[in-house]
């Protein structure tokens, strides 16, 4: 049961994945790449999880962690980009 | 000491370039500091290296083995006559270029000392590294130092040319590391005497992916070498570069050099079967399609420091040349013009800067300007480094470019070597007898005495430490040339640097 | 000042990274307490020069409910953003309100703003520079615009003054 | 698995090789990325591809060959410091030489002419 | 594995993976640029949330011991995607996106991107 | 005493001008010929026993395995030409102390002089073809030194470099010629050459030799086609023309052919080549000898003329010929000498070498009038002076050959043609100059030189009448002893030294020549006249004008090629890589191995379309940046999450972190960057581009399938079975980091710490503009810090901080370490500017991020040393277990240290890139550019 969630899942994440690529690439506006950025990193810990629950392991926590906190990051110094152009000032 | 001496050179200007950035080296007003250190720091290079060479010409190569992981394993140093010369020579430059710096060029901006530290570093460490990954590990180290001397000083002309020579060299590392997966993943080692090992055991089909591998490592070296038509980036480099900095870039080509001899003498050697040899159709068109190429841009160079530039271009064809004949005498030969034409091509680019000093605004262009203040002293060493690279005697070009022409071996080789080597020399001296009545004795009125640009005795000191190896290593060419000798033998000698390694493998 | 004061300035914030560290390691072993203490006093020690004095958090307890509340309110937002996203497009009216906010400490204004944007169809565009007014977007705006503006103001923000108590 | 891996390998090189024949300097920086990301990716997969068997002792049976990895994270590393120059690098291009063409002027075969090129000249 | 840890684990993971999803969707169908922010930061960061629950459970008890980092990617998602879409919305309204037609009091954006307050309907009819 | 003390004497006399020129002019000079006289001594003190016989060598090993060992060789042919040397070099300077002026750096021409002599000397007394090699050589840049000595005027220079140039040539075919020899013989000594003839004359590649060796012979001598060059040197003050000009220098070529005369000579091919270029040498030469101006032009066509006799004379191939070459030689030597100097004097008394202004100077100068004259009717072959001798043995050997079959009668009248010339120039050089009316405006008042000037000259002349008058005594040995270095085989031919040999053909040719001279010279007018309708050809525009246009084609060339575009270079570069990897690649019959593809599942299949797409849309859209840098950043992302799905933990955090600061910090700089790419290449460039792309992607992917698909033996095993018993850590690729290849980490962070230093210096007086707006013309925002950003980065800066303490700590054991540690706490505090600003954070962060970086490396360099104390190499890693009461087992390692090096290294190197680069904008930016 839980092996067939699992492969559904990644089916899920997998169409969400395109979708946030469609919406990067299509756009219109910056911050819509932007979001769909961000939200790909999203999704990219959600794939990363269910990387670690299929082979049984946590040896993808950090990688999951990381890219919550610079995904962060990075969405922000876009965000600030647009704003601002100079993202330190 | 004396057993972490193959090290030494490595690390004494790793750790001399971080002292650099510290207190009570660093900062505005410390510069005095920074010279009395830097100049101890290439004494004890050059001391340390003598040391190493002494005792490799005593008990043979040494190896090293970095954290006591034993070949093939770990990353080894591998001290060989050859590496220790070229660590030598680079300890030279580095101080004839340090002192030629005091003259001011180190004030011109910041980190002069301790980049030139690290770029000493990375050269050294090029040399005596058998370990193919650390060998770009290293590469990298002596790029990034030298792209942050070559902007040294800023300046429009210097910012275009780094960003042609960075990008170029990007490209150039990647290529590296395509051709580090291509042989790890078909030898599974990255020590190169062990990776020779490992060629000759494997089937007729790794063997063509892995001369994939060693092509694309052709490629790599021969950017850093500048062979045609890979050249094109080194002229303006070095024209761009500050008279010390172009200087030390002198030994740089000479790494490119380097790693053909070393891995298509060892890796793709005698005992690699059908890979053996597997260069030699290129070399021999490309050695001598670069002289070639050499010369033109000679002939055509609008300023001595091209010139210089592409003198360069043509001292690397000449030695890809002593590397196509194959024997250990045309490799001996390469040495020696090796050591000769780094140190003459790095005293022309001093040179051409003490001249263009003098000459205000035309500096060392083709073209009449004012008359140099010291047209004796600049003279001398101008004709000096002149006839020198010119290949004429009885200075160490004439040596070089001889036993080179010695050394071809069948009639063909003499047809192409002589014909080639003897024609570009002729329109070297052709080049330099234009360039030498031009910057000396072309000029319109005299020079504003208020104007005083007499050169320092630090440039003075810096070009007499290069030109005077010159006459010395003619007066002694027959140690040096036994010494080179031995180097190209022992390079040729798979079987001696299998067993200092303890290396297990086929062997031939 | 006594010493503790001096090593612990934010007591609140080194317990949290000691928290937050053994979850971390997924252990509970004494040395790793010790390591996560010693931590714990480091890290803010480091950061303080980077922190801006904060209001104090002056009823947990209350805080505590405040977050499984808005936790509760994420899940019924959520499965109402579902439902809307998959339905028909042409349903959903969005709109813009302005919400005059009576909170001055911007640590205060943040939560506030944060929660807003977690919960139902909401989300803070901006504030307004005098930090009187938070603009919001709703995703499927009620009728009455200020159906929005009580919830939020009765909702969460006399709940945030009640846990700060200002 | 492997076609699939090299196929990306190979797109990404294409993508950065194409790049990099830019004539400004942007590109060409965004070029060697790429070219850096298929080259790690080629370097990576030297030590063949394994799904299961990080090489944390103890968490699996096989391993994966650990040593491309450990080259790879160098060539990460200093991949990072030599983009991170080109970048600035780029920046002083287009200060010293007022334009972002990788050779500091226009090249003489670009055939389009924009009038709105944006140049700033002090 | 017990089987009740599995359907747990499994209508954890459905629900959230289904989050997921429909964040994404709301991304691809939703009309402008305000609209779309909120999928990411509500449905994915919940579903993402689920996802990471499920996962907690799994190998809290594949591995014999509580394992409650995942909670920590949770809580920092929280603190950071509103923040995130803060300032994404701010950058589209910066950039003067334009808003859905249905979108209704949309002249606040001109006063929202000046961080002023509000002016009621009328003065911004008249302005 | 050595006969090497002859070179060192001379070397040393190259200094003792330089620093006797402050003593004075008569001192210097007297000084300058000290060292010479002392070699000439040397020279003259082992006379008899080279008349005795004997062949005096000396050797010195040098290179012996370059075949270079020093070694000199005095026989009859190098004493003869070591005489002229040093006795004619002795005049020529006393002479040259009173024909340089006072102004004149005379030191500098003394040793210029010298050092010519050296080389000169070395040449003659060589005893090695190398060591030969380089004196010839030397005598071509001592020669360039002393044409150009007057190096204001362009004709010097030109002339001084035509003549290097042509010199230099023919030097090098000598090169060529004598390392072919010194091939076919297995030696470069003399000796062994010198008695090898018949194994030269019948190897297959004699004729390349031969014909290398006349090139540089040839060249030297100024034979006919490549005379041109003399007239030309003869910008070289008078003093070099008579020294290098006539006497010595352009001998050296005769001085070689009468070297290898025992060797290569006795061939027809020899025979018609040498022969036949010295006859036109000799008639070309005289024939434009009448037609010169210029006094020194005159005697510059006459000596091309002499040197193509004697050139003819050696080629011959009779002995008796050989001798007359070697006697002529001789006396061309001095004649020519003594009127050099002697029209040295008419142009330094007069002012003027122009023989249509200088007449009838007889009655301003007698004496130096009588010396002249006799030495123009000894080069004119006149009875009683010694150029009457030689030349009458010439034109004997002339009749004495048939070498050319039925047209061998050719060859006397062709020499007596010459003869005529002979005597019609030497006439004019007489009459037209001290005869024939009165002087033309003159600059000067002729008047007789100072009496020590005739000096040189008035020996000479008397060395011509002896010789001319009473031959056999004067110089009988020494043509003798000379002779038999020629013809070493048996004893000397039969020949006789007297004026007169009875009534024969000889003599009368020689009156042939005497009074078919006189009556060309009395009907020179029209002559002049018939000349005249050829435009004359000036040597030096021609070679000038070749010498720039072949440069300028060269140039134009080399601009083509190297036309500065990167572009280009690029491509080049990579088109290389694909020519080379394709060959080996194509010879694979199938790429793939024999490991089977492993399954793939959609997940994967999305991933890959996800980076492909991105990949190409980065590409496709590069003109874009923003949305470039969001399409790389899918990339980057996409790569991270491979390398997790591919069991590599920590590269995936790695790439990860990379990947964000690379974006920061391409958004920093972007915004200084154009946001749009405007103008692009043209199509056809896009289309070469992407061919060379889709190559280059589809090799790269052969290959990489080719080694995927295919098993190996690694050095791995290795590793994974030490990582813990050797490296104490269970992370094997944290392992390989910090211990087993921790060189490579090593440099690695240097090139991190450097890179950073670098783009210091980059950033150091930047001067950017900054864009107000956007590209969409909005100007930005005026929320620089917006509040709620600041709260929650601050909240979050101790969590990031414990999270990569967490990642440094485990990194040994598990995936992480220093460097993505330093890399997350880099990021929380970029996050931290980017929040705050860089004027809040600056007096808040005291920390210096040079000395950081330095710190780093030092830490982890200096963990390495460490290891010296406990006599391991390098780098050798140290760890043990510690069981702690309470706490448990806990392991310490030296390679922590090293990762905390790295650690710092990394947040110092990435804090001093980003931090100053956003500080650009603000008044913090670094401006100071020297240290
Ligand atoms: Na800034
Ligand atoms: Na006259």
């Amino acid at each position: 049961m839980l092996e067939t969630a699992v492969i559904c899942v990644g089916i899920m994440i997998s169409i969400a994945l395109i979708l946030n690529l469609w919406r990067l690439l299509v756009g219109p506006d910056l911050v819509d790449r932007i979001v769909a950025l961000d939200t790909m990193y999203i999704n990219s810990i959600a794939l990363i999880m269910l990387f670690g629950m299929y082979n049984k392991t946590s040896l993808y926590f950090e990688a999951a962690l990381l890219i919550a906190m610079l995904g962060f990051v990075s969405s922000v110094a876009f965000g600030k980009y647009i704003l601002r152009g100079d993202i330190i000032e | 000491m004396m057993d972490h001496l193959p090290i030494l050179p490595i690390l004494i200007p790793l750790f001399g370039g971080l002292l650099m950035l510290l207190p009570p080296f660093a900062g505005v007003e410390r510069y005095v500091n920074r010279r009395i250190g830097t100049t101890l720091l290439c004494v004890l290079h050059i001391v340390a290296t003598i040391f190493l060479m002494n005792s490799v010409s005593e008990n043979g190569s040494m190896m090293y083995a970095i954290g006591n992981w034993q070949a093939p394993f770990g990353i080894i140093m591998f001290a060989d006559p050859l590496a220790v010369m070229l660590v030598l020579l680079t300890g030279f430059l580095g101080l004839a270029s340090t002192l030629y710096a005091f003259a001011g060029t180190d004030r011109e901006g910041r980190y002069f000392h301790p980049i030139m530290q690290f770029q000493i570093m990375g050269i050294t460490g090029a040399f005596l590294t058998h370990d193919l990954f650390n060998l770009f590990v290293f590469f990298e180290v002596l790029l990034i130092a030298s792209y942050a001397l070559l902007i040294h000083g800023g300046g429009k002309q210097r910012t275009l040319a780094n960003v042609h020579y960075v990008i170029l060299n990007l490209v150039g590392s990647s290529l590296f590391l395509f051709a580090l997966g291509t042989l790890y993943g078909t030898t599974g080692t990255l020590n190169i005497a062990d990776m020779s090992l490992k060629i000759s055991t494997l089937s007729a089909r790794e063997q063509v992916i892995a001369e994939a591998g060693g092509m694309l490592l052709l490629v790599v070296f021969g950017l850093k070498a500048a062979i045609l038509p890979l050249h094109f980036w080194l002229p303006r480099t070095y024209a761009a570069a500050s008279a010390p900095v172009a200087a030390l870039f002198a030994i740089m080509t000479k790494v490119g050099v380097y790693g053909i001899f070393r891995v298509y003498t060892v890796i793709f050697g005698e005992q690699a079967g059908q890979l053996s040899g597997m260069i030699q159709p290129w070399i021999w068109p490309l050695a001598i399609l670069t002289v070639i190429i050499g010369t033109v841009g000679v002939l055509a160079s609008p300023d001595l420091r091209n010139l210089t530039g592409n003198l360069v271009i043509i001292s690397v064809g000449t030695l890809l040349m002593a590397f196509a004949i194959r024997t250990p005498e045309a490799t001996a030969a390469g040495f020696y013009y090796l050591i000769h034409s780094t140190l003459i091509s790095a005293a022309l680019f001093m040179i051409a800067d003490m001249i263009g000093q003098q000459r205000g605004k035309a500096v060392d262009r083709f073209v009449i300007a004012r008359k140099v203040q010291q047209p004796a002293l600049l003279g001398l060493m101008f004709f000096v480094a002149a006839m020198a690279i010119a290949g004429l005697p009885p200075f160490s070009g004439f040596i070089g470019k001889l036993i080179i022409l010695q050394s071809a071996f069948s009639d063909s080789d003499k047809v192409w070597v002589w014909s080639i080597v003897l024609i570009s020399s002729l329109l070297t001296i052709i080049a330099l007898s234009r360039a030498g009545t031009t910057l000396f004795w072309r000029h319109a009125g005299d020079r504003d005495k208020a104007d005083k640009t007499a050169v320092s005795y630090w440039q003075i000191g810096g070009v007499s430490l290069l030109l005077i190896a010159s006459p010395l290593i003619v007066i002694y060419g027959a140690p040096v040339i036994k010494y080179t000798g031995h180097a190209a033998q022992q390079l040729h000698d798979l079987s001696a640097a299998v067993s200092v390694m303890q290396l297990k493998g086929v062997q031939q | 000042m006594s010493i503790i004061t001096r090593l612990l300035p934010m007591p609140a914030h080194s317990f949290l990274l000691l928290i937050v560290w053994l979850m971390l390691n997924v252990s509970f072993s004494l040395g790793h307490i010790i390591l996560g203490s010693v931590l714990a006093v480091i890290i803010p020690l480091l950061c303080a020069p980077l922190q801006v004095p904060q209001p104090k958090l002056k009823r947990p307890l209350r805080a505590v409910r405040y977050v499984f509340m808005v936790l509760g309110d994420i899940v019924v937002a959520n499965v109402q953003v579902a439902i809307l996203v998959v339905g028909p497009m042409r349903r959903i009216k969005p709109g813009f309100v302005a919400i005059p906010i009576d909170l001055e400490e911007t640590l205060l204004i943040t939560i506030l703003a944060s929660t807003v944007t977690m919960t139902p169809g909401t989300l803070s565009a901006e504030l307004s520079k005098d930090k009187n007014w938070l603009y919001v977007h709703v995703l499927n705006m009620p009728d009455n615009e200020e159906e929005v503006i009580s919830l939020i103001k009765n909702r969460y923000e006399s709940a945030i003054k009640e846990i700060f108590q200002c | 698995m492997e076609t699939l891996y090299v196929l990306c390998v190979g797109v990404m090189t294409f993508s950065g090789v194409f790049l990099c024949l830019r004539g400004r300097t942007f590109p060409v920086v965004l070029g060697l990325m790429m070219l850096g990301y298929a080259v790690n990716l080629f370097l990576f997969s030297s030590g063949r591809l394994n799904l299961d068997g990080a090489a944390i002792l103890g968490k699996s049976e096989i391993y994966a060959d650990p040593l491309p990895q450990a080259l790879v994270l160098t060539a990460i590393v200093i991949g990072f410091a030599m983009i991170a120059f080109i970048v600035i690098l780029s920046m002083r291009a287009r200060a010293d030489l007022g334009n972002d063409y990788v050779d500091g002027k226009e090249p003489p075969d670009s055939s389009m002419n924009s009038p709105s090129r944006w140049s700033s000249k002090k | 594995m017990s089987f009740w840890v599995e359907v747990i684990v499994s209508i954890l993971l459905i629900i959230g993976g289904t989050f997921v999803l429909v964040g994404s969707i709301g991304l691809f169908r939703l009309k402008d640029v305000y609209c779309r922010l909120h999928g990411p930061t509500k449905a994915t960061t919940v579903g993402l949330g689920g996802i990471l629950l499920s996962s907690m459970i799994y190998m809290s008890h594949h591995n014999g011991y509580l394992s409650i980092h995942e909670l920590l990617i949770t809580l920092f998602l929280v603190i950071t995607a509103p923040v995130t879409a803060h300032i994404l919305a701010k950058a589209a309204m910066h950039h003067k996106v334009k808003t859905m037609e249905a979108t209704r009091n949309s002249h606040m954006v001109t006063t929202a991107r000046e961080q002023r307050p509000p002016v009621s309907d009328n003065d911004a009819g008249s302005s | 005493m050595s006969l090497f003390w002859i070179p060192v004497l001379l070397v040393l006399g190259v200094l003792v001008p330089i620093i006797c020129e402050r003593f004075g002019r008569n001192v210097c000079t007297v000084a300058t010929m000290a060292l010479p006289g002392l070699a000439l001594a040397k020279i003259l003190s082992i006379v008899p026993e080279v008349f005795a016989g004997n062949v005096i060598t000396e050797y010195l090993s040098w290179i012996p395995s370059a075949g270079l060992i020093l070694s000199l060789r005095v026989d009859g042919l190098a004493l003869l030409f070591a005489l002229l040397i040093l006795g004619i070099g002795l005049l020529i300077i006393f002479y040259a102390s009173y024909y340089l002026s006072e102004e004149e750096a005379i030191g500098r021409f003394y040793a210029y002089l010298i050092l010519f002599m050296t080389a000169m000397l070395s040449i003659v007394l060589a005893n090695n073809l190398l060591q030969l090699w380089m004196a010839w050589e030397i005598t071509s840049i001592s020669s360039f030194l002393l044409i150009s000595f007057w190096s204001s005027k362009s004709e010097s220079r030109k002339g001084a470099r035509m003549a290097l140039t042509v010199t230099g040539a023919g030097g090098l075919a000598l090169l060529a010629g004598f390392l072919l020899i010194g091939d076919i013989v297995g030696s470069y000594d003399l000796s062994v050459v010198l008695n090898s003839g018949d194994t030269i004359r019948d190897h297959a590649l004699y004729p390349v030799a031969l014909l290398l060796v006349l090139a540089g012979a040839f060249t030297k001598s100024a034979q006919f086609p490549f005379h041109f060059w003399l007239p030309h040197a003869m910008a070289a003050p008078t003093p070099v023309s008579a020294y290098l000009h006539s006497a010595t220098m352009v001998k050296a070529g005769i001085f070689l052919l009468a070297l290898f005369y025992p060797v290569l000579a006795g061939t027809d091919l020899w025979f018609f080549v040498v022969s036949m270029t010295g006859l036109a040498t000799f008639l070309i030469g005289a024939y434009l000898a009448l037609f010169q101006h210029d006094l020194k032009g005159l005697l510059a066509y006459s000596t091309i003329s002499h040197l193509g006799l004697i050139t003819l004379l050696l080629g011959i191939n009779t002995q008796l010929a050989a001798i007359a070459a070697l006697f002529h030689i001789m006396n061309h030597a001095v004649f020519k000498a003594s009127l050099f100097m002697a029209a040295g004097i008419i142009d330094h008394e007069t002012g003027t070498r122009d023989m249509r202004r200088l007449n009838g100077l007889w009655k301003y100068m007698p004496h130096t009038a009588t010396l002249a004259t006799v030495s123009a009717a000894s080069m004119a072959g006149i009875p009683l002076f010694n150029g009457f001798l030689s030349k009458e043995m010439f034109f004997a050997e002339t009749l004495d050959q048939v070498a050319l079959g039925s047209l061998s009668w050719m060859i006397p009248v062709l020499a007596t043609l010459g003869g005529i010339l002979s005597v019609a120039y030497s006439m004019r050089f007489i009459h037209d100059v001290f005869f024939n009316k009165e002087p033309e405006g003159l600059p000067k008042t002729p008047a007789e030189p100072p009496r020590y000037m005739k000096f040189p000259v008035e020996i000479l002349v008397v060395i011509c009448l002896l010789v001319g008058i009473v031959p056999d005594f004067m110089i009988g040995d020494l043509l003798a002893i000379s002779a038999t270095a020629l013809l070493p085989d048996g004893p000397l031919p039969e020949y006789s030294l007297s004026i007169w040999h009875g009534l024969n053909l000889p003599l009368l040719m020689s009156v042939i020549a005497i009074f078919g001279g006189l009556l060309v010279y009395a009907y020179r007018h029209p002559l002049y006249r018939f000349q005249s309708q050829f435009r004359e050809t000036d040597a030096k525009l021609v070679f000038e004008g070749i010498m720039q246009g072949g440069i300028q084609q060269v140039s134009r060339l080399h601009n083509t090629l190297s036309n500065g575009s990167l572009q280009r270079y690029i491509a080049l570069l990579l088109i290389l890589v694909i020519v080379m990897t394709a060959i080996p690649i194509i010879q694979l019959d199938s790429a793939a191995g024999n490991l089977t593809d492993q399954a793939v599942n959609g997940i994967e299949i999305t991933l890959a379309m996800l980076l492909c797409i991105s990949a190409v849309a980065t590409a496709i859209l590069h003109k874009q940046r923003m949305i470039a840098l969001i399409a790389i950043s899918v990339v980057g992302l996409i790569v991270s999450i491979t390398f997790a799905r591919f069991s590599a933990p920590d590269l995936a955090l790695t790439q990860l972190a990379v990947e964000i600061v690379t974006v920061i910090l391409l958004m920093l700089a972007l915004f200084f960057l154009p946001q749009k790419t405007p103008a692009d290449s043209a199509p056809k460039r896009i289309v070469r581009d992407l061919g060379i792309a889709a190559i280059l992607g589809g090799i790269v992917a052969t290959i990489n399938y080719a080694i995927i698909t295919r098993p190996f033996d690694s050095i791995s095993d290795f590793f994974i079975a030490n990582s813990k018993t050797g490296g104490g850590g269970t992370n094997v690729v944290n392992v390989i980091l910090v211990d087993f290849r921790g060189f490579d980490t090593l440099g690695e962070i240097t090139v991190l710490g450097i890179a950073a230093l670098g783009i210091f210096k980059l950033l150091t007086r930047i001067r950017l503009s900054m864009p107000t707006a956007n590209d969409k013309g909005i100007a930005w925002s005026k929320d620089v810090h917006p509040p709620i950003l600041v709260m929650i980065s601050q909240s979050l800066l101790p969590l990031a901080l414990l999270v990569s303490a967490y990642i440094f700590i485990r990194g040994h054991n598990l995936p992480g370490g220093g460097f993505i540690a330093g890399l997350v706490t880099s990021v929380a505090i970029i996050q931290q500017y980017i929040a705050h600003g860089v004027d809040w954070i600056k007096p808040r962060i005291k920390l210096n991020y040079q000395n950081l970086i330095a710190w780093g490396v030092l830490l982890a360099a200096l963990t390495g040393v460490g290891s010296w104390l406990f006599d391991r190499p390098f780098l050798t890693s140290w760890f043990d277990y510690f069981d702690i009461p309470w706490i448990g087992k806990i392991e310490l390692a030296s390679a922590i240290i090293f990762d905390l090096g790295v650690y710092l290294t990394v947040v110092g190197a990435t804090l001093l890139i980003l931090a100053n680069l956003g500080k650009l904008t603000t008044e913090h930016r670094p401006t100071v550019e020297e240290e």
